[in-house]
């Protein structure tokens, strides 16, 4: 199940940035740290994750998907709760 | 607004009629004006209408009348003098250069000469070197006189009275081969055409078609052909050849950024030489490749026709030189 | 049986009215009777016929307009038949007659501006060149046209304009810029301008907690492609601020300030790897916050994808340049040529900020106004940022 | 044709020179008929009625004289000995034609007959007949130059300036004013205060005589003894010959300027029909003689036809050739 989330996430993140395709993503580190994503590439990018899942995504929790590893977990959490 | 279908001739010859009976100081005078009526029979039927006082027949005898007729302006009249060809008028040049574009400066403004000359030019019709030259330029270089080229009917009908309103010589080249090309004349109560400034004949974008008088029709051709393989021309007719209207000039390069000169006329030391050098001086900032030039090849026009189409510019050198431009 | 034609009768006759024929059918000719009378331009002219025998067909009318080289009449040669039946004759074509075995002249013609071969190396023309220093191309990075010169087709090529019908599509990259090109074209543009242009900084920090709350809630109501980032209001912000100082809303041409007519704010956008470029958003002052988030989104997807239009790129009357959060608090712009003015934003962070005598946390941000001096002075700059904070505090007024 | 005109003419001559008319007469009749099917082009001015003009005075001249034509000059090259079908292939603007095709009708040339050709400029040759003959002069060559022209040129200023060069250095030229009675569309009263041309040229001291340009032996008589004066070292002479056109100044002319009788009454005065039938009164030639002259005539011309229908036409990339001359001197391949 993991490689799924990770699969949305990536591909979320190559439709705003499509550059980046190959790139090595470290987990842990965040987009913005690594690849230049600026505030309206990440907008996208969660627009992105939103569409992909059906979730909606607040922006309180915006901050949670800021790195591959935070994102995955977000997205397992939000999927658990709704009892998937 | 209802419009004629007239010829070439007949709009120089309702041009002269209007002249001659609006203002009775207007007279025209040249060789076989009168009974012969006129060379290219543009003053045919004058004679009988305003008698042989008004439509004179002159004998051969260029710098003769063309001097008479410079008196007559300095004496008070209007005369229109027809010089048969261009080639003719270089018998006249010395009473042209010297004493019509020259006295009014030199009197220090004392003089006037309200004198219209009009002439054939050009090649196209076989008749050798000594008869098929274009050397409109010749007399677009001196300072005193005006040159304008009807290369319409609407021009050659509306530009006459124009010329003969002004208070300096205005000289007129008709090109020999326009007499015959029929158009709509539209219905107006005033022909006058201003004969200062250049007319778009078509608008484009890509390239400029800069010419005059009888080259008009062979750039028009020369775009529609271009049009085919998706470039559109802009084509400029002069109208003018002294003063030369630059602020269209520049305006069009301005938009297209590449420019053709076609002008029957040789290329050594010629008009299309002038404006081009205009364009280099106004418009360098705007080019986007050099000022290609389409004139006349530097011979004596042969007699053959195959010969006088090849040294004469066409439709095809035309195209031939926009691709060139154009880097196609 | 030979036929009599029409006459040319002079160098540019193309037709003739035949008036009246003076020979009826079955009667005898001479060579050098007078068979017709022509009407031409010039007047009638009487026709001749050039060899003996009898006018056996007339096949035109007087009063009819006759092409030279159409067949008027039949004569038969002395001791020949009468043809009985005569098979329809069909005119023959003028232009056959017209033109006698003239040689076609369908060599190739010699280049009609044969010139000898331009000096060796690469040509720049001179639009081409106007063009490079109007978009801040570095010139060394184009590519050249494969007859040795960079003209209009190649610079456009390179600023990613559209391409006028013209020239062929440039071959598009991934992308359609090559980072390493722009790089340095942007390089010699900021190099030049900060070199000419007499910059002066005004410099303010603006509280924009208010803002944040303000779009926070907004975005709550709203479905997530819906939603709006501060950098919108900011746009508009400024955008009618130089609406209300058009002496900083222009460019400087050959050293006069000429006022634009039209508020376009160049948006600095990165390209990743490659630096910035600066597309205008035309006459942001008369869009509302919505429409510049589109706008926004639209012109940052173009600028990546190398399809600006050259309008865009050409047309800016002042720009904005904002790092963004997590970047830095403030930054010195530098103008782009021609224009005269550029508010550079820093990130939005939360410090410490005194309220009615109090210190507390709010969300600052730093705002710089670069002016060029030979347009406008410190003092104006200043009054443009004040203007420009009281429109950031009241968000819904935007 | 006076009948007691005591000029004593051999057989051979009047052979010569009635041969020659009717050449000349057949060559511009079927060079009408040409121009009327487009062979030949542009503008055409036929020498018909004139003949008598240029033959009688080529008798007068010698192979090394020089000889200035106009427009209308057909006649001209023919009776000096320009071979017809070079002639006639550049009425069609062949590459073999006289002057390569490139002059046509108006502008024949040839060097080794020192025919300096047409000129379509009335009264542009006028000068040049002078500079040969100033050449002549200072090369104290014992040769003549005949300039032809019509009466048309007596208003061109190069006339009068043409007539006193040569009367002010004594030059070794004839002039021959072919006073056909029309320039183009205007009758001579209608352009010239002095109608008689001679009377121009007696202004400048120029001796010279009125001739009767219908009468070929009296053209030729009057030749004779004008170039045996200028010869002798007598400087310019002029000849006045009241002559007639036939024909229309050009093909497109619709001759509406002169009556048709008067054209009629010049016809029977015809220099063919007057000096046949003479030779015929005064037995010098017998009919079949003429009809011998008239058959040989239209052998030379369909000869000339098919040789100019046959002929190439010049080559496009030879159109900027002989602009100047060539820098190593090579023969211009004829």
């Amino acid at each position: 199940m993991a490689q799924e989330y990770e699969k949305i996430v990536k591909d979320a993140l190559l439709s705003v940035a499509p550059d980046l395709e190959g790139e090595e993503i470290v987990p842990d580190e965040t987009f913005r740290d690594q690849f230049e994503i600026d505030s309206i590439d990440f907008l996208n990018y969660v627009i992105g994750l939103s569409k992909a899942t059906g979730l909606d995504i607040p922006e309180v929790d915006y901050s949670e998907l800021e790195s591959l590893q935070g994102a995955v977990a977000y997205l397992r959490r939000r999927k658990a709760s709704m009892g998937f | 607004m209802t419009a004629r279908t007239i010829t070439y001739r007949d709009a120089v010859y309702e041009a002269l009629r209007e002249a001659l009976r609006g203002d009775e100081r207007v007279f025209l005078m040249g060789e076989d004006v009168g009974y012969y009526g006129g060379a290219y029979a543009c003053s045919k039927g004058l004679i009988q209408e305003f008698g042989e006082e008004r439509i004179r027949d002159t004998p051969l005898s260029e710098s003769g009348f063309v001097g008479a007729g410079i008196g007559a302006a300095l004496g008070g009249m209007r005369p229109i003098v027809e010089i048969m060809t261009v080639n003719f008028s270089l018998l006249a040049l010395d009473q042209i250069v010297n004493n019509a574009a020259t006295l009014r400066h030199m009197s220090g403004g004392q003089l006037s000469v309200p004198l219209v000359i009009r002439m054939a030019t050009g090649a196209g019709r076989q008749l050798a070197a000594q008869h098929s030259h274009s050397l409109e330029c010749w007399f677009a270089h001196v300072p005193g006189i005006k040159v304008v080229a009807p290369a319409t009917i609407e021009d050659a009908r509306g530009m006459l009275s124009t010329a003969l309103a002004d208070p300096d010589p205005v000289i007129i080249f008709e090109h020999a081969t326009l007499y015959n090309e029929q158009g709509e004349l539209p219905e107006t109560d005033d022909y006058a055409k201003d004969i200062e400034s250049a007319r778009i004949s078509r608008t484009g974008g890509d390239i400029t078609l800069i010419t005059y008088g009888g080259s008009l029709q062979k750039a028009m051709a020369a775009a529609e052909d271009l049009a085919k393989d998706g470039v559109d021309c802009e084509v400029i007719d002069l109208r003018s050849l002294r003063p030369v209207d630059d602020a269209t000039i520049m305006a069009s390069l301005a938009k297209t950024h590449r420019a053709v000169i076609v002008d029957e006329g040789w290329r050594s030391v010629g008009l299309a030489a002038e404006i081009s050098a205009r364009i280099s001086e106004q418009a360098f900032f705007d080019l986007d490749g050099p000022v290609a030039r389409v004139c006349s090849a530097e011979v004596p026009i042969p007699y053959p026709r195959h010969l006088e189409m090849a040294a004469t510019p066409q439709p095809d050198k035309i195209a031939a030189a926009a691709r060139e431009v154009l880097r196609r | 049986m030979s036929e009599f034609r029409m006459p040319s009768l002079g160098a540019d006759m193309e037709s003739g009215r035949l008036v009246e024929w003076l020979k009826s059918p079955g009667t005898e000719v001479e060579r050098g009777d007078i068979i017709a009378v022509v009407d031409t331009q010039k007047g009638a002219i009487e026709i001749e016929v050039f060899e003996d025998g009898v006018l056996e067909e007339i096949l035109a009318e007087p009063g009819e307009e006759i092409p030279v080289g159409r067949t008027l009449a039949y004569i038969r040669a002395p001791g020949e038949p009468a043809r009985e039946q005569r098979a329809a004759e069909k005119p023959k074509p003028e232009s056959e007659a017209e033109t006698p075995h003239t040689p076609s002249t369908a060599k190739p013609t010699p280049s009609a501006t044969a010139y000898p071969p331009r000096t060796p190396g690469v040509h720049m023309t001179p639009a081409a060149r106007r063009l490079i220093a109007e978009h801040q191309v570095d010139p060394s990075t184009l590519k050249v046209g494969p007859d040795g010169v960079i003209g209009l087709s190649e610079v456009k090529a390179a600023i990613g304009a559209a391409p006028t019908p013209l020239e062929a599509r440039p071959k598009s990259k991934a992308r359609g810029i090559d980072p390493g090109e722009m790089r340095r074209a942007i390089a010699a543009a900021m190099m030049r301008a900060n070199h000419e242009i007499p910059h002066y900084y005004v410099t303010l920090t603006i509280d924009m907690t208010r803002m944040m709350n303000w779009l926070a809630a907004r975005n709550a109501e709203r479905a997530i492609e819906d939603r709006l980032l501060y950098a919108a209001p900011l746009l508009r912000a400024v955008a009618l601020s130089f609406a209300k100082f058009p002496d900083l809303n222009g460019t400087l041409e050959n050293g006069a300030f000429v006022p634009a007519d039209r508020v376009n704010i160049g948006m600095a956008i990165a390209v990743r790897g490659c630096g910035l470029i600066t597309p205008a958003i035309l006459d942001a002052d008369r869009h509302d916050i919505d429409t510049l988030m589109t706008k926004l989104n639209d012109l940052v997807k173009r600028a990546r994808g190398g399809g600006l239009r050259s309008s865009e790129l050409s047309m800016g009357t002042a720009t904005l340049t904002n790092l963004g959060d997590r970047t830095a608090d403030g930054l010195m712009p530098i103008i782009f040529p021609p224009q005269v003015a550029i508010v550079g934003c820093g990130q939005i962070s939360e410090r410490p900020w005194v309220v009615e005598g109090e210190v507390v946390a709010r969300q600052l941000m730093e705002i710089t106004f670069a002016g060029d001096h030979r347009a406008s002075d410190g003092r104006r700059g200043a009054q443009f940022l004040s203007h420009l904070a009281s429109l950031l505090g009241k968000p819904e007024g935007l | 044709m006076s009948a007691d005109n005591e000029v004593s003419l051999s057989r051979a001559e009047a052979m010569a020179l009635l041969g020659q008319m009717i050449l000349i007469r057949r060559f511009e009749e079927k060079c009408a008929e040409l121009y009327s099917t487009q062979k030949i082009r542009g503008f055409l001015h036929l020498y018909i009625g004139e003949e008598a003009n240029a033959v009688g005075v080529m008798r007068a001249l010698s192979p090394n004289d020089a000889v200035v034509a106009t427009y209308r000059e057909h006649g001209h090259a023919l009776a000096r000995g320009l071979p017809p079908g070079e002639v006639m292939a550049e009425m069609y603007g062949k590459a073999s034609g006289s002057s390569r095709g490139r002059g046509g009708s108006m502008h024949i040339f040839d060097k080794k007959h020192r025919f300096y050709g047409g000129n379509a400029i009335v009264g542009g040759g006028l000068p040049l007949a002078v500079g040969l003959a100033l050449a002549d002069k200072m090369q104290k060559l014992n040769r003549v130059t005949c300039c032809f022209f019509g009466e048309g040129a007596a208003a061109e200023g190069e006339f009068h300036e043409s007539m006193n060069l040569a009367a002010l250095w004594q030059l070794p030229v004839l002039f021959v004013c072919e006073n056909n009675g029309y320039a183009m569309g205007t009758g001579l009263s209608r352009s010239e205060s002095e109608t008689s041309i001679l009377q121009h040229a007696k202004s400048y001291r120029i001796a010279g005589e009125d001739v009767d340009g219908m009468d070929v032996v009296a053209v030729r008589a009057a030749a004779l003894s004008a170039v045996g004066a200028i010869q002798n070292g007598g400087g310019p002479r002029f000849l006045e010959n009241k002559t007639y056109r036939f024909r229309a100044h050009s093909m497109f002319d619709p001759d509406l300027y002169r009556q048709k009788q008067e054209i009629a009454q010049w016809k029977t005065r015809g220099p063919v029909v007057q000096f046949s039938k003479w030779v015929i009164e005064t037995q010098l030639l017998s009919q079949s003689d003429i009809d011998g002259l008239e058959e040989e005539a239209a052998r030379t011309i369909d000869e000339a036809v098919r040789y100019a229908e046959e002929s190439p036409w010049e080559p496009e990339e030879d159109l900027e050739r002989d602009v100047y001359t060539p820098r190593k001197v090579e023969e211009t391949a004829r």
